[in-house]
């Protein structure tokens, strides 16, 4: 008989107040951002939207304080069924049910093994209550342990867009409206580390070193899988979106060094680790929610573009969206003295000292993910470069572009909601800081001991500083002693006819160098075509330049056409003749008497 | 429509009656009442009895819109709609009355009644196609239900010869059952599984039911797959019941399983290439018996009280699944679902309820078969059958992406032809209505007196 | 007081390097060239002309140059901070801190390069990150290796970071065989198409910048060369000639191989990036 | 002895349905069939010197000897198609196939059921392979009318079986049972004709448009 009841509905412990307070610091302004965002909508779209919202972050919520694993599932199943809901919302484009219909699948799959894990975790505790089951962890045979580890981190890898799990994401974030995918981004997908922190460190402690080295070897290839493929998009939402599967590898790589620590019983380092991780699973969900919130007024403001091939020179009719951007983009490509900064430096220094503390392999390791770190930091400041400048600077490439409009005040607040934060939390890290290492420290247990990074109270602040006073005197300077004189004239054009935004620089030819450096993973192709009215006369010349998404043609498609093509074969065994049907039945029953009185 | 307005009202004072016998029933401790030989009444009987009620009141409700709908749009005569009901009432009649017999003759003769009577629901367009998927349905299952007899028969030789009862009164039966010859019955035991099982939709004689439930009129479709599926699988759980103590009921969950797991498979692959709305939604009950058969089959894990749960949450989503496709089909004209498109535009309220019925369907909560469903892994878990419970995971993953993809699609995509707002007469909505009430109250409560009634059925079926 | 006279110091001495190893290689091409004071006549002249500006350019381009110029200060401020005992953590916090706003200075680059909407704008920028992309692994973990070994320090080791950081500084301070800051070649150009539109005293600016930028990084890399102690007048003079030897092997190398294509670049900066995994191989054995 | 005789007969006469070609042959031999039943179950009734199986075989001479079969012809004379039964297996594969079924009862009587040797057991293995091929008809034969009286054959030997193996089911149900099959006769002649009037044939092989 099974046991459903449980002691225990509720959990309210630091980790969980770290995750409900990062849900409220996305989700708040998101809401403000969407009724700025659904002006003009009908009452009845408003009202779905805002009901839908609310049961998103609810559940959410929910999952987050659950104290059992059975609530744990069936929050964690809305939250998937409610996003899902939020992506389709625009049903009228065939892409958006797509989307959500992949991402449904995927999500499904991913929870199919998570409830594998979690039902076994209740087969051996014999309850779904989280005491029981750490009680229960400790005793299981270790192969037991190994298998829930595996399902349950496909489970939660699916969610949270790890490589190579990711191939929902791209589809499903550029889907919905932007309001929601800043709160998917920034928030939801952090649920599923909420699962990892809340199990491999928390429940099912003493976790093996090796569980922590895979995480961490699955956050290296989503930092270098994601970095790449968000260089290569040309879809604003589409590069935020595999931004967030490289800024989720990052987060990994903190969360997988706890855990590793852990596993070995470095306890300060694994909590050094564990608190780097929050500190940039927070950042993140800030300015990617800022992020996407700009990318939807963007949107909304130029009359749905979103392939930046059209865009440029937005600064001048949207300043403030462009201002908001360019907060977001720093911190994302972790330029100081914003957050995005604090948090990966402090996961060198987290890679540092564990260098200098542990021997061995474990120093390559170190060194290794250190390296990747910084590869990915370069990478993301390239995109987060092309991003901005190709979609804000410059001319405008196409007539939206020209008539776009600044965003309406809500929408601005709502940004301004986010962009805040993005520099607080850069450059009061010293305040922050501690409180991260301590929330770290008392999900491990483990004796106190105070934190190590070096000089985070101050460095991030005197940095802010200094940049500051150091400009103001150059402006000074350059105003008042120098008396810069200026002339406005034309773009030099090598003495050419006038430049137009036919001859800018594009997003794709700023990616170039990359395609091509990393062409053994992209696989790019051209498409040309000659258009010609005559044999002898090309009146144009078509050219198209794509690559190649690996993971989707080289691992989900084939799987994909295995099944179908099963599913067809099997059809043939069902062709409507009445006579084969009888023979079945026949078949069955002497199939089944033989087997039983032989066996 | 005065007939089909009598009707909701015979059929609500139905279910008022099943109700109140069902208080009435829990307040005398679930004791098993027997009537002069012929009736025989314990709660296996009485929630099969419920769940039968239920759907042929929500039947009944849907068909005044739709036989209105059918003859305003001339494809059905007034005297034909008359013919309708009188078989529908028929078809209800016959499987009100099966969880009441006492004598296993007359069930077999009862089974066989509702399949002689729905044949004529199925063809009831008198159309190429209903006509051969009526052909197909009375051949098939009469020959499955010949099986059955033939079951019956041994049953009857064994607990003759060894147990020395010569009756088919299922009472005296199950006293002598603990001299029957465990050979004979298990024997017997599959001649019944293979027999009702294909009126009950096990793969692989399911074949007949895609195109019956395709063909018939969406109310019927509705029946045949909420209830009459289960009415024969309560059949079978009699003998089942029958064999516990001969051959224990291991071996019954042995042959469970072996159909479960055939019913998911078949059903899991055939989802993902469905062309036909209705047909896919047969497929899918194909599943879900799939589903509850591994219940039964994981019983001594508490899985049949996770089955029956499931019999009962599948047989009210499912209705209003075809209901629902009913309507649109009406709307649209075809069953299929290429042409079929963005019914959630032409048809809000239709639309909608067939979209959470999709996710009610593929048990997601705060859906009633998301608990059922769950119940049923975790015993599976609960058994330590991992190799099972991992196929089962995978088959069921595969049903949720044909469904999810197919169904989406339907409602949500962009309609073909410049489709018009259609207006849904009240009857359907209510229907829908009423079924919802089900769906998602048992989603977040399961009654007190509905879990002991279930509780009592499965220590009933264990033999406890 | 003291921190302030060392940063004027190295931010007067700097354009004086580059006139140096100018200098020094037109000694090798057995030309006359220009004085080694000639880095700060331009500069004079640059701040003295009046700024021909680009008609569609935003505030990012005006802002640019100070943001350059302000993150180049920090970070020679943070190196300077970090200089006194480099070998351990703490410093090592300080000399990443330093890369990342240096990282400031070139985003912002990078965006005016893009502003002015000129193929070439965009041109440079893109090739610019790309470079810098992959040079920070190399640079990161020769000061990885730089601060984890402790007192006892490692020559080996030493002596391979040493090199791998020697060559992140071709890339980084845009020199052949990485750039070409003398041509303005279309095709070859890197750095200066960014700075195309810049005239004047923010072309000046950020010219400074520039001599900055290389001054920290010799700085740094000088601290491989014989670290032994760094304080007092001895330290200064030390200093000095360790900057010397750079200047000369800059100057060598200069004038010695030829430019890349930009694609042979990744190739070149893997390679340190593979020396400095040695590097910390060797330091992770204490050699 | 005598018993011995009418299952033989009983059997042969199953045969002769396996290798009828015809509609009409095919129902002939079912009458034949028939009439061999109810002179097992006369046999019996003399025997046991019960009022009760006196009534059930008079029932059994109303219904399967006479009634039913005046049924079948009468649909084949009102659907005016042509006789032939459509045979997908030939006659003579048909009769080897038969046999092998015969022989499949046999084991499943005696290893199966684990029955003992005895005249009843025969007659059961009798009873079973009549069923088998009763089913063999229903899936080798195109025409409705063949898969009709396949079920109908199969009916009758599982009657027989019934009566052999537990002599005979309570009264009441052998009633209800007859009634049953009564019911369904009529019923499927309704159908055949439907079949009839929308194919223009009764081809079940060719009803094939309802697929996967």
């Amino acid at each position: 008989m099974i046991n459903f009841f449980s002691k225990q509905l509720f959990l309210f412990d630091p980790l969980t107040i770290f995750f409900l307070s990062v849900i409220g610091l996305v989700s708040i302004p998101s809401a403000i951002f969407a009724t700025g965002y659904l002006r003009g909508e009908s009452a009845l779209k408003k009202l779905t939207v805002s009901a839908l919202f609310l049961c998103f972050v609810s559940s959410m919520c929910f999952v987050v304080t659950a104290g059992n694993l059975l609530s744990f599932l069936i929050f964690w199943e809305l939250m998937s069924l409610t996003s899902y809901f939020l992506v389709v919302l625009d049903y009228k484009h065939e892409k958006s049910v797509r989307a959500g219909t992949i991402y449904l699948v995927m999500t499904h799959a991913g929870t199919a093994c998570l409830m594998a894990a979690l039902f076994i975790l209740y087969k051996y505790a014999g309850s779904f209550d989280y005491l029981a089951v750490k009680e229960a962890a400790a005793l299981m045979p270790v192969n037991v342990r190994n298998a829930v580890f595996l399902l349950s981190f496909v489970g939660f890898a699916t969610k949270a867009g790890v490589v190579p799990f990711h191939i929902w994401l791209p589809y499903a974030h550029p889907q919905a409206p932007s309001y929601i995918s800043s709160v998917m981004s920034g928030v939801m997908i952090k649920i599923a580390i909420y699962g990892m922190i809340r199990f491999y460190i928390n429940l099912l402690a003493p976790a093996p070193a090796w569980w922590g080295a895979v995480i961490l070897i699955f956050g290296i290839f989503s930092c270098l899988a994601g970095a790449i493929y968000a260089l290569m998009a040309r879809d604003l939402k589409k590069i935020l979106a595999y931004s967030s599967v490289e800024n989720i590898g990052i987060i990994l790589l903190g969360i997988g060094a706890a855990v590793f620590f852990s596993g070995r019983g470095m306890g300060g380092l694994a909590a050094l680790a564990l608190c780097a991780g929050l500190y940039h699973l927070v950042n993140h969900a800030l300015f990617k929610g800022l992020l996407f919130l700009c990318s939807g007024s963007v949107y909304r403001q130029t009359g749905g573009l979103r392939d930046m091939e059209k865009m440029g020179g937005l600064i001048r009719p949207m300043p403030v969206t462009a201002l908001f951007f360019l907060i977001g983009a720093m911190g994302i490509s972790a330029l100081p003295p914003l957050n995005g900064f604090v948090s990966e430096w402090l996961t060198f220094q987290v890679f540092f000292s564990a260098f200098t503390q542990s021997g061995g392999a474990v120093k390559m390791f170190m060194v290794l993910s250190a390296s990747v770190l910084a590869l990915t930091g370069g990478l993301a400041a390239a995109c987060f470069v092309r991003a901005f400048g190709m979609t804000f600077l410059a001319m405008p490439r196409s007539k939206h572009a020209q008539e776009a409009k600044e965003a309406n005040l809500s929408m601005k607040a709502g940004m301004a909601l986010l962009a805040v934060p993005v520099i607080l939390f850069g450059a009061g890290a010293g305040l922050i800081a501690p409180v991260m290492y301590n929330i770290s420290q008392s999900v491990l247990g483990g004796e106190k001991i105070a934190h190590t990074f070096y000089s985070v109270s101050v460095l991030p602040f005197t940095i802010m500083i200094s940049l500051a006073a150091l400009g103001a005197v150059v402006f000074i300077l350059m105003k008042f002693v120098i008396k810069v004189k200026r002339t406005i004239y034309n773009t030099w054009d090598c003495g050419y006819y006038a430049l137009d935004s036919r001859t800018e620089y594009t997003p794709t030819a700023f990616a170039k160098p990359f395609r091509i450096v990393f062409g053994f993973f992209l696989l790019p192709y051209r498409k040309s075509e000659k258009i010609r009215d005559s044999f002898y006369h090309v009146s144009a010349f078509k050219y198209e330049t794509h690559t190649t998404l690996v993971f989707k043609k080289y691992f989900y498609e084939p799987i994909v056409s295995l099944i179908y093509a099963f599913a067809c074969k099997m059809r043939k065994l069902q062709p409507g003749s009445i006579h084969l049907y009888i023979l079945y039945i026949f078949i069955t029953l002497v199939c089944l008497v033989w087997f039983v009185t032989v066996f | 429509m005065v007939f089909g307005l009598i009707n909701v009202f015979i059929y609500a004072a139905v279910l008022a009656a099943s109700v109140i016998f069902m208080l009435i029933f829990l307040a005398g401790g679930c004791a098993p009442v027997s009537m002069w030989g012929w009736i025989y009444i314990d709660s296996l009987s009485v929630f099969f009895l419920f769940t039968t009620a239920v759907v042929c009141f929500a039947a009944s409700l849907y068909s005044v819109g739709y036989i209105r709908t059918e003859v305003e749009e001339a494809k059905m005569s007034g005297r034909k709609a008359r013919g309708y009901f009188e078989l529908f009432n028929l078809f209800c009649l016959t499987m009100l009355a099966i969880p009441f017999l006492n004598n296993l003759a007359l069930v077999w003769i009862a089974i066989e009644m509702t399949t002689l009577v729905s044949a004529f629901l199925v063809g009831f367009h008198n159309v190429k196609e209903s006509i051969e998927a009526a052909w197909k349905y009375i051949i098939i299952c009469s020959v499955g239900i010949t099986f059955a007899l033939l079951g019956i028969i041994f049953f009857y030789y064994t607990s003759s010869n060894d147990a020395h009862v010569r009756s088919l009164e299922w009472a005296n039966m199950l006293s002598a059952s603990g001299m029957f010859d465990p050979k004979v019955v298990r024997i017997a035991l599959i001649f019944i599984l293979v027999g009702y099982g294909t009126k009950a939709g096990f793969a692989p004689m399911h074949n007949w039911l895609p195109d019956a439930h395709s063909q018939a009129l969406s109310p019927v479709s509705g029946l045949l797959s909420g209830v009459l599926l289960k009415v024969s699988l309560y059949v079978i759980l009699r003998f089942v019941m029958l064999a516990n103590l001969s051959v224990g009921y291991a071996y019954s969950a042995k042959l469970f399983m072996f159909f479960g797991l055939m019913s998911l498979a078949v059903a899991g692959s055939f989802l993902l290439v469905q062309k036909d709305l209705k047909r896919l939604l047969a497929y899918s009950s194909v599943e879900n018996m799939g589903l509850i058969l591994m219940g039964l089959g994981l019983g001594p894990f508490g899985g049949i009280a996770a089955g029956l749960l499931q019999v009962f949450n599948h047989a009210v989503t499912k209705a209003l699944m075809f209901f629902s496709a009913g309507n649109a089909v009406q709307a649209y004209r075809t069953n299929n679902m290429n042409m079929m498109q963005g019914i959630i535009r032409s048809m809000p309220f239709t639309g909608a309820s067939m979209f959470l019925g999709l996710f009610a369907l593929v048990g997601m909560p705060p859906f009633s078969i998301f608990i059922s469903k769950l119940w049923i892994l975790v015993s599976a878990f609960q058994g330590g059958y991992y190799g099972i419970a991992a196929l089962m995971l995978i088959l069921i993953a595969l049903a949720f992406a044909g469904l999810v993809y197919h169904i989406s699609r339907v409602v949500l995509g962009n309609p073909t032809s410049s489709m018009p707002r259609q207006k849904e007469n009240l009857s359907a909505k209510l229907a829908f209505l009423f079924l919802g009430v089900f769906i998602l109250g048992l989603g977040f409560i399961i009654p007190k007196g509905f879990l002991d009634l279930i509780l009592s059925c499965q220590r009933l079926i264990l033999g406890q | 007081m003291i921190m302030t006279c060392k940063v004027l110091l190295i931010c007067l001495s700097a354009p004086l390097v580059s006139g140096m190893i100018r200098k020094m290689k037109n000694i090798v091409r057995m030309r006359k060239g220009p004085g080694i004071l000639q880095p700060y006549c331009d500069l004079m002249k640059l701040f003295s002309k009046e700024e021909v500006v680009s008609k569609n350019v935003s505030w990012i381009f005006y802002a640019s140059p100070a943001i350059v110029f302000s993150s180049g200060i920090s970070a020679l401020l943070l190196i300077l901070i970090a200089s006194p005992g480099y070998q351990d953590a703490g410093s090592f916090a300080f000399l990443i801190a330093a890369f990342f706003v240096l990282g400031l200075g070139r985003f912002f680059q990078a965006l005016a390069g893009i502003d002015a909407g000129s193929s070439f704008g965009g041109m440079g920028s893109s090739r610019e990150m790309f470079i810098s992309s992959f040079a920070e692994p190399a640079a990161f973990i020769s000061i990885f290796v730089l601060c984890v070994s402790g007192p006892g320090t490692p020559v080996f080791s030493f002596f391979l970071a040493a090199a791998a950081l020697f060559m992140v500084i071709l890339a980084e301070t845009s020199r052949i065989p990485v750039d070409n800051r003398e041509t303005h070649l279309e095709l070859t150009m890197v750095h200066e198409a960014m700075l195309l539109e810049y005239s004047g005293p923010s072309l000046g600016l950020i010219e400074l910048t520039g001599h900055i930028r290389q001054m920290i990084f010799f700085t740094m890399l000088s601290w491989y060369l014989f670290p032994v102690a760094r304080a007092g007048s001895l330290g200064w003079i030390l200093f000095g000639l360790r900057i010397m030897a750079i200047i000369l092997a800059v100057a060598l190398v200069e004038v010695s191989v030829a430019k890349m294509r930009l694609f042979r670049v990744v190739d070149f900066l893997s390679f340190a990036f593979f020396i400095a995994l040695v590097a910390s191989i060797a330091a992770g054995l204490g050699v | 002895m005598i018993i011995g005789i009418i299952l033989g007969c009983f059997l042969v006469s199953t045969f002769l349905l396996v290798i009828a070609k015809r509609i009409t042959a095919l129902v002939h031999a079912f009458r034949m069939q028939s009439v061999f039943l109810f002179l097992y179950t006369l046999y019996m009734s003399i025997g046991q010197q019960s009022t009760e199986l006196f009534a059930v075989c008079a029932l059994v001479l109303a219904l399967k000897v006479v009634i039913i079969p005046l049924v079948l012809m009468r649909i084949t004379r009102r659907i005016n198609t042509e006789e032939d039964l459509g045979l997908l297996i030939n006659p003579q594969i048909s009769l080897v196939v038969a046999a092998v079924l015969a022989y499949l009862s046999y084991l499943f009587t005696y290893n199966a059921m684990g029955l003992a040797h005895s005249s009843a057991s025969i007659a059961f293995v009798a009873s079973m392979a009549a069923a088998s091929i009763g089913f063999f008809l229903m899936v080798s034969r195109m025409k409705a009318l063949g898969q009709v009286v396949g079920l109908l054959v199969m009916e009758n030997a599982i009657f027989l079986a019934a009566s052999v193996i537990t002599g005979g089911m309570p009264f009441f149900a052998e009633i209800a049972l007859f009634f049953d099959v009564l019911v369904f006769v009529v019923i499927v002649e309704v159908f055949v004709y439907k079949v009839n009037r929308l194919f223009t044939h009764i081809d079940t092989s060719k009803m094939q448009s309802l697929k996967g």
